[in-house]
């Protein structure tokens, strides 16, 4: 009992002026101003990726809500590149949340960043949604329910898929290139983890930096350990670099190469006649049902490229991340929290979407192959869907959770 | 004329103990940590004439050290600042040992490799979280002060700062000091005169590896993590040109260059993007060209000519 | 025989093979390095910017002016000889009665302009060049595939680095080069503009690096950060090699290529380090490095 | 032997990438003479001087001081033995004051120069004695001046402070009257002179009006090695050494007031 008020002393005294602040606007929208801040990389390995098609994504999501609600309130929307440095954005974030009254935090990608975004995020009790970051350390270790949702996919999600189904088929020995920070050690973690829950072994790993210059002798490496097939626990350029030493080594000979994370931008860029055949878990495909067509050719008029599953993700989480904010009728953390877990999410880029207690956002995954360079009768006409994975499925499951804050509960 | 500067630095630290009622706090330690750090440097660079290429290996050593013993060992807040800068002093002294065999370019070529090395141990140790960065240093409190205020934070690093500041300045006006001026303007003399320089120079080297270090153990509570950022040779560049700028060999210099520098990549880095280091490398080229003593050098020296012609 | 000391041969001869790819890049670029320093005294800084200027303008060529490699293979190296002789006479040329430091920190502030121009321009993820059709392909050694257009690296980056050889030791403008290092002053009053011949060398010096730079992308990524970091290997290098020799330079560039290729088999950890980790060794036992001049 | 030599070479070689620099000289340096070492330019003078103090590593040979061999000792700590050099280029610290360059000398007695947490103000101990070695080089005031501002001679005076400060044993003096008019170089002269009292010079030399005056010994070097050695007169009337100096040295070495 007095422990407790000296703890609740000692936090109404930290968190004084946040607190202030809060009390004295309950109900209201703090400046009547909601601020949005896109931190994403604009120009590096990852840049594809997100980038500026997630500030589209957001845009286009602040445009959609306003036409439908009409608020009354003003919606603002900042934006800035963290060059892939964890230094960088978690600096970017604070001083936003200090200076500029930023509400929320949007794409993150980079799990180095994230990592260290939501950490700031926690102490300034304020909210990210994570729609870029693929580690599942977000809602495991690092996990911080009440203020840090994981939107898009995660590792757990990629891993899944691939590993199990190629496993299946009898190439059953796997090599890893890894992206050596977080993300890389996740997503190799998860699919080791799938691999071996299949019946398959792991033969060994190696790290290279990112954003590397040169696969070479990373892949004479993988070449060297004669496992059937060479998982890629990378993304990004470092994804598309690492496909373009295989062919060039000779290692698709005698090797199936696996990018485990790959979306429609990566095949786009490589073509497909060097890609066909792969196979890969997506989050959100251009040409799944009307709505999906409907909301990419708008996207494609401005960027001219079709949306992955980050700038689809993107405009999901903002998009519902303001319309909690209409409904609660203030942009207070804890109501806005509690009615974005409460409603669930349906539009473009998922149906029937949720927001767990842990902070993982779960919805239909998709296991994906890429057509053959003949069966393509369009542009962007890259995938056959081989399997949706239901929402329930996709997602590391809450048993398994390794997160405190859910566990206490 | 001494009792002018005292009063300029009065003046100084009055300014810097109302600034966070008006700017940003950690805008100011940020400044703060860098002013330091190039003032660690410059006793190196402007008082013994040694150019190390590689200095930001003692700021980010000090970082990780301090972060890992905050974080991972939960030491004491006064301890965590111990210990990085115990550890950068004791590298200080292993590069320093190694560097000072060669001089001139060769120095700072040596001094550049060598840091590099310590750079890609970091990469790889696990200890540092490679790319990741340490993340989620607790600032702990001193004293029974909460660190976790920045305000409470600030005046830490501000005494932090003001001491080694008058450690420096103590430095450049000791009997070493004299004997440091003395190498820097003629080697060979110094050499006749019974002076084992390769000492003088280690300890110079050491001492600066040390402040800079506590820079970067002072920088981590800031900030809360430590990444390679700060033991890249970017930073090391960059305090290269903080010294330049404000002028070294001046006991001030540094302090402005630090300044100028650190709020011009604040102010622009959202306006101009990667044009920042375009920024940075025409400041360095015009520097070099033009205005080699730096700000606070070409400023004494107007202001000599000045008295000079009044004078007359 | 597949295996030396537990270590699949394949991966050994594969790795050594990269290796001495490398070491071909270190040779030529501390060869220009070396160059520079024996006429203007000046520790190039900008040697890796430029290294990566001549990669990029290759890349510009082709993307926006549609010339194939072989003619860039010719053209940014003229094009980075020019800018050197352009920063030589309008920066460098200033610097020479002052400290040799100020030459440094004024090719490292240029390095610095130079790649942040191509970030801002391109970004600092890698753009693909595609390896010229002559090359495409790969000799099917039996231990590993050598892909055609990594022995062609080699290939010519020796020839580069003996004919300049050739040409500083064995010709007479070499030998009015060696004169203007030795004396500048008695050499000019040989009637030798030596003025003219320090900017010429200083052109001829990044060119290498430029030429470097276009053998480097299709090799791998071309992107602004390709040069910084191989330029401080390049500086490791250099003091172990002591700047001594033409020669010297080359041996010591494809040798420490070659022993960091055979790190990567035997301790893969070490490999980003060892080239530094031989560099202190060499510091405490021959501090002028292995071909260095005693001063 | 009945003579006492303060420093003895035997054998002493310096080779440059097969250019032999100086070659097997055996020199002998006798306690309280004030010893030249002549010859024509390249003969290897700066060399050897430059070997004795250690900043150029002998190639063979050994070299004794006082009996003791230092062949193999770092220059600081033969400076510190008591052999002190000036160098052909004034060897002063030009930014500090000319009261500081003598300081600077006197301070390592002091046993404080590692510490940089002590003020300055504690080498003001140190200030008398200064100003009694500036009197002796004429000096005293100019004491706070900066030295980069005062003209060359009263510089190679202050080196000789400097120098003195040390109280060497033996002082190695590389062309001290270097670039001097007339009246500096008499007024150097007479310092050499009034400073040799009690302590052994040896001194490089082209001024042979200098020579002539004051050296009691002189050894001429040629192409690196030892080509006569005795007095002044000995040395002048031996012809090896004027066919060595030819033409108007020669004249020079002859009649040395002609200067």
């Amino acid at each position: 009992m007095m422990k407790r008020k000296l703890l609740a002393l000692a936090l109404s005294t930290m968190l004084m002026p946040v607190a202030g602040a809060a009390l004295a606007q309950a109900g209201k929208i703090s400046g009547d101003v909601v601020k949005i801040a896109v931190l994403t990389d604009m120009s590096g390995v990852y840049s594809a990726l997100g980038g500026k098609g997630s500030v589209l994504g957001a845009e286009m999501a602040i445009e959609d809500f306003k036409a439908q609600f009409k608020p009354k309130f003003k919606i603002e929307l900042v934006s800035a590149d963290h060059q892939n440095k964890a230094d960088v954005g978690s600096n970017k974030v604070r001083e936003w949340y200090d200076t500029q009254g930023v509400d929320m935090v949007t794409d993150v990608l980079n799990s180095g960043v994230a990592i260290a975004v939501a950490k700031v995020t926690t102490e300034k009790n304020k909210i990210m949604l994570n729609t870029g970051a693929a580690s599942t350390r977000l809602t495991n270790e690092d996990c911080s329910p009440n203020n840090v949702v994981h939107y898009v996919y995660d590792t757990y999600a990629l891993a899944n898929g691939p590993g199990k189904a190629v496993t299946k088929q009898g190439k059953d020995s796997w090599f890893f290139l890894t992206a050596d920070y977080a993300f890389g050690h996740s997503l190799e973690k998860d699919t080791s983890d799938a691999v071996k829950a299949t019946g398959g072994k792991v033969l060994g790993a190696v790290r290279h930096p990112l954003n590397a210059s040169d696969f070479s002798s990373f892949l004479l490496q993988a070449q060297a350990s004669k496992a059937k097939v060479v998982g890629l626990a990378n993304a990004g350029g470092d994804t598309i670099n690492s496909i373009k030493a295989a062919n060039e080594f000779g290692l698709t000979k005698n090797q199936t190469v696996v990018g485990l994370l790959t979306t429609i931008v990566d095949i786009h860029a490589l073509g497909l006649p060097t890609t066909q055949g792969m196979m890969f878990t997506e989050g959100f495909y251009w040409n799944l049902n009307k709505e999906t067509r409907e909301f990419s050719r708008r996207f494609f008029s401005k960027h001219k490229g079709m949306p992955n599953m980050l700038p689809a993700g993107t405009y999901s989480a903002v998009l519902h991340y303001l319309k909690a904010v209409q409904a609660a009728g203030t942009d207070d953390t804890a109501a806005v929290m509690k009615k974005m877990k409460e409603t669930p999410i349906n539009d473009a880029f998922a149906k029937g979407g949720k927001i767990r207690d842990d902070g993982r956002m779960i919805h239909d995954m998709y296991l994906v192959e890429v057509k053959k360079p003949a069966e393509s009768t369009e542009p962007w006409d890259y995938y056959h869907v081989k399997q949706v994975i239901p929402a329930a499925e996709a997602f590391q499951p809450m048993a398994l959770s390794r997160c405190a804050a859910v566990a206490k509960k | 004329m001494s009792r002018r500067v005292s009063i300029a630095y009065l003046i100084g630290l009055g300014l810097l103990l109302l600034a966070p009622m008006f700017i940003y706090p950690i805008l100011v330690m940020k400044v703060l940590c860098f002013a330091l750090f190039a003032c660690a440097f410059n006793l190196l660079l402007g008082y013994t004439g040694l150019l190390s290429f590689g200095h930001a290996v003692f700021l980010g050593s000090a970082a990780y050290v301090t972060g890992h013993a905050l974080k991972v060992w939960e030491l004491p807040t006064l301890l965590g600042l111990l210990a990085g800068t115990g550890a950068a002093t004791l590298l200080g002294w292993i590069i320093g040992s190694l560097a000072i065999r060669r001089q001139g370019i060769y120095f700072a070529m040596v001094t550049l490799a060598l840091a590099q090395m310590v750079f890609f141990f970091f990469l790889q140790a696990p200890f540092t979280g490679g790319e990741d960065g340490l993340q989620g240093v607790p600032r702990g409190s001193l004293f029974g002060l909460d660190l976790g205020k920045d305000i409470n934070l600030y005046y830490l690093v501000l005494a932090i700062f003001a001491g080694s500041f008058w450690l420096i300045q103590r430095t450049i006006h000791s009997p070493f000091g004299q004997i440091l001026k003395a190498i820097r303007e003629n080697e060979p003399r110094a050499i006749s005169l019974g002076y084992d320089v390769a000492k003088y120079k280690l300890l110079a080297f050491v001492l600066s590896a040390g402040l800079a270090g506590l820079a970067g153990a002072t920088k981590t509570l800031v900030f809360k993590f430590a990444t390679l950022t700060d033991a890249h040779w970017h930073t090391s560049g960059e305090v290269v040109l903080m010294t330049l700028l404000g002028g070294m060999g001046t006991v001030f210099g540094p302090v402005v260059g630090a300044t100028v520098i650190v709020t011009l990549q604040n102010e622009l880095a959202d306006k101009v993007g990667s044009l920042v280091t375009v920024i940075m490398g025409a400041i360095f080229v015009i520097c070099v060209l033009a205005f080699r003593r730096g700000i606070v050098g070409e400023s004494l020296a107007l202001y000599e000519r000045m008295i000079g012609q009044k004078g007359r | 025989m597949t295996e030396i000391f537990g270590v699949p041969i394949q991966a050994l001869f594969g790795q050594l093979m990269l290796g001495l790819v490398n070491g071909s890049f270190y040779a030529v670029l501390s060869l220009g390095l070396a160059v520079i320093f024996g006429m203007l005294n000046i520790i190039n800084f900008a040697h890796g910017a430029l290294y990566m200027t001549g990669a990029m303008l290759a890349w510009v060529f082709l993307e926006y002016l549609g010339v194939g490699y072989w003619w860039s293979l010719v053209l940014a190296p003229l094009c980075v000889g020019l800018i050197g002789i352009a920063i030589e006479r309008l920066m460098l040329q200033w610097l020479y009665k002052l400290d040799h430091l100020y030459g440094l920190l004024l090719t490292f502030g240029l390095a610095l302009m130079i790649e942040g121009l191509f970030r801002d321009l391109y970004g600092v993820a890698g753009q693909p060049y595609s390896i010229p059709e002559e090359f495409a392909g790969a000799f099917n050694l039996g231990f590993m595939f050598l892909p055609k257009y990594r022995a062609w690296v080699v290939v010519a980056s020796l020839t580069v680095c003996l004919a300049t050889w050739y040409m500083i030791e064995k010709t007479r403008l070499g030998a009015y080069l060696r004169a203007a290092t030795e004396n500048p002053k008695l050499t000019q009053a040989f009637g030798i503009n030596v003025p003219l011949m320090v900017m010429l060398t200083y052109g001829f010096g990044v060119g290498l690096a430029g030429f470097a730079g276009v053998l480097a992308a299709p090799a791998s990524q071309v992107g602004p950060l390709m040069g910084s970091n191989l330029i401080i290997i390049v500086f490791a290098v250099v003091v172990i090699g002591g700047m001594g020799s033409i020669l010297g330079s080359v041996v010591t560039g494809l040798g420490l290529g070659i022993i960091e290729g055979m790190t990567k088999v035997f301790w893969p950890e070490a490999s980003s380090t060892v080239v530094f980790m031989i560099m202190a060794v060499v510091l405490m036992i021959r501090p002028a490095g292995l071909f260095g001049r005693e001063k | 032997m009945a003579e006492d030599c303060i420093l003895e070479t035997t054998g002493l070689v310096k080779e440059f990438r097969g250019f032999v620099a100086v070659n097997e000289v055996n020199l002998k340096v006798k306690r309280g003479h004030i010893h030249a070492l002549i010859g024509p330019n390249g003969a290897g003078k700066t060399t050897c001087f430059n070997l004795l103090t250690k900043f150029l590593e002998p190639t063979r040979g050994t070299i004794h001081f006082n009996g003791v061999d230092i062949t193999r000792e770092s220059p600081e700590k033969i400076a510190r033995r008591g052999i002190v050099r000036s160098f052909q280029i004034s060897a002063v610290f030009p930014h500090l004051t000319v009261l500081e360059n003598v300081r600077v000398a006197l301070q390592r007695k002091l046993g404080t120069s590692f510490h940089f947490w002590k003020s300055e103000r504690s080498l003001d101990a140190l200030n008398g004695r200064a100003m009694e070695l500036l009197a002796a080089v004429g000096l005293e005031e100019y004491a706070g001046m900066v030295t980069v501002e005062m003209p060359y001679g009263r510089k190679r005076a202050l080196e000789i402070a400097t120098t003195l400060a040390l109280d060497p044993e033996l002082m190695l003096l590389d062309e001290p009257t270097q670039g001097m008019g007339h009246e500096d170089v008499d007024r150097v002269m007479q310092l050499i002179k009034k400073v040799s009292a009690n302590r052994t010079i040896l001194m490089v030399e082209h001024n042979m009006k200098v020579v002539a005056g004051i050296s009691d010994t002189l050894t001429v070097l040629a192409r690196g090695a030892v080509l006569a050695e005795g007095t002044y007169a000995d040395v002048a009337a031996n012809p090896l050494v004027i066919e060595a100096y030819m033409g108007s040295e020669a004249g020079e070495l002859a009649s040395p007031a002609g200067h």
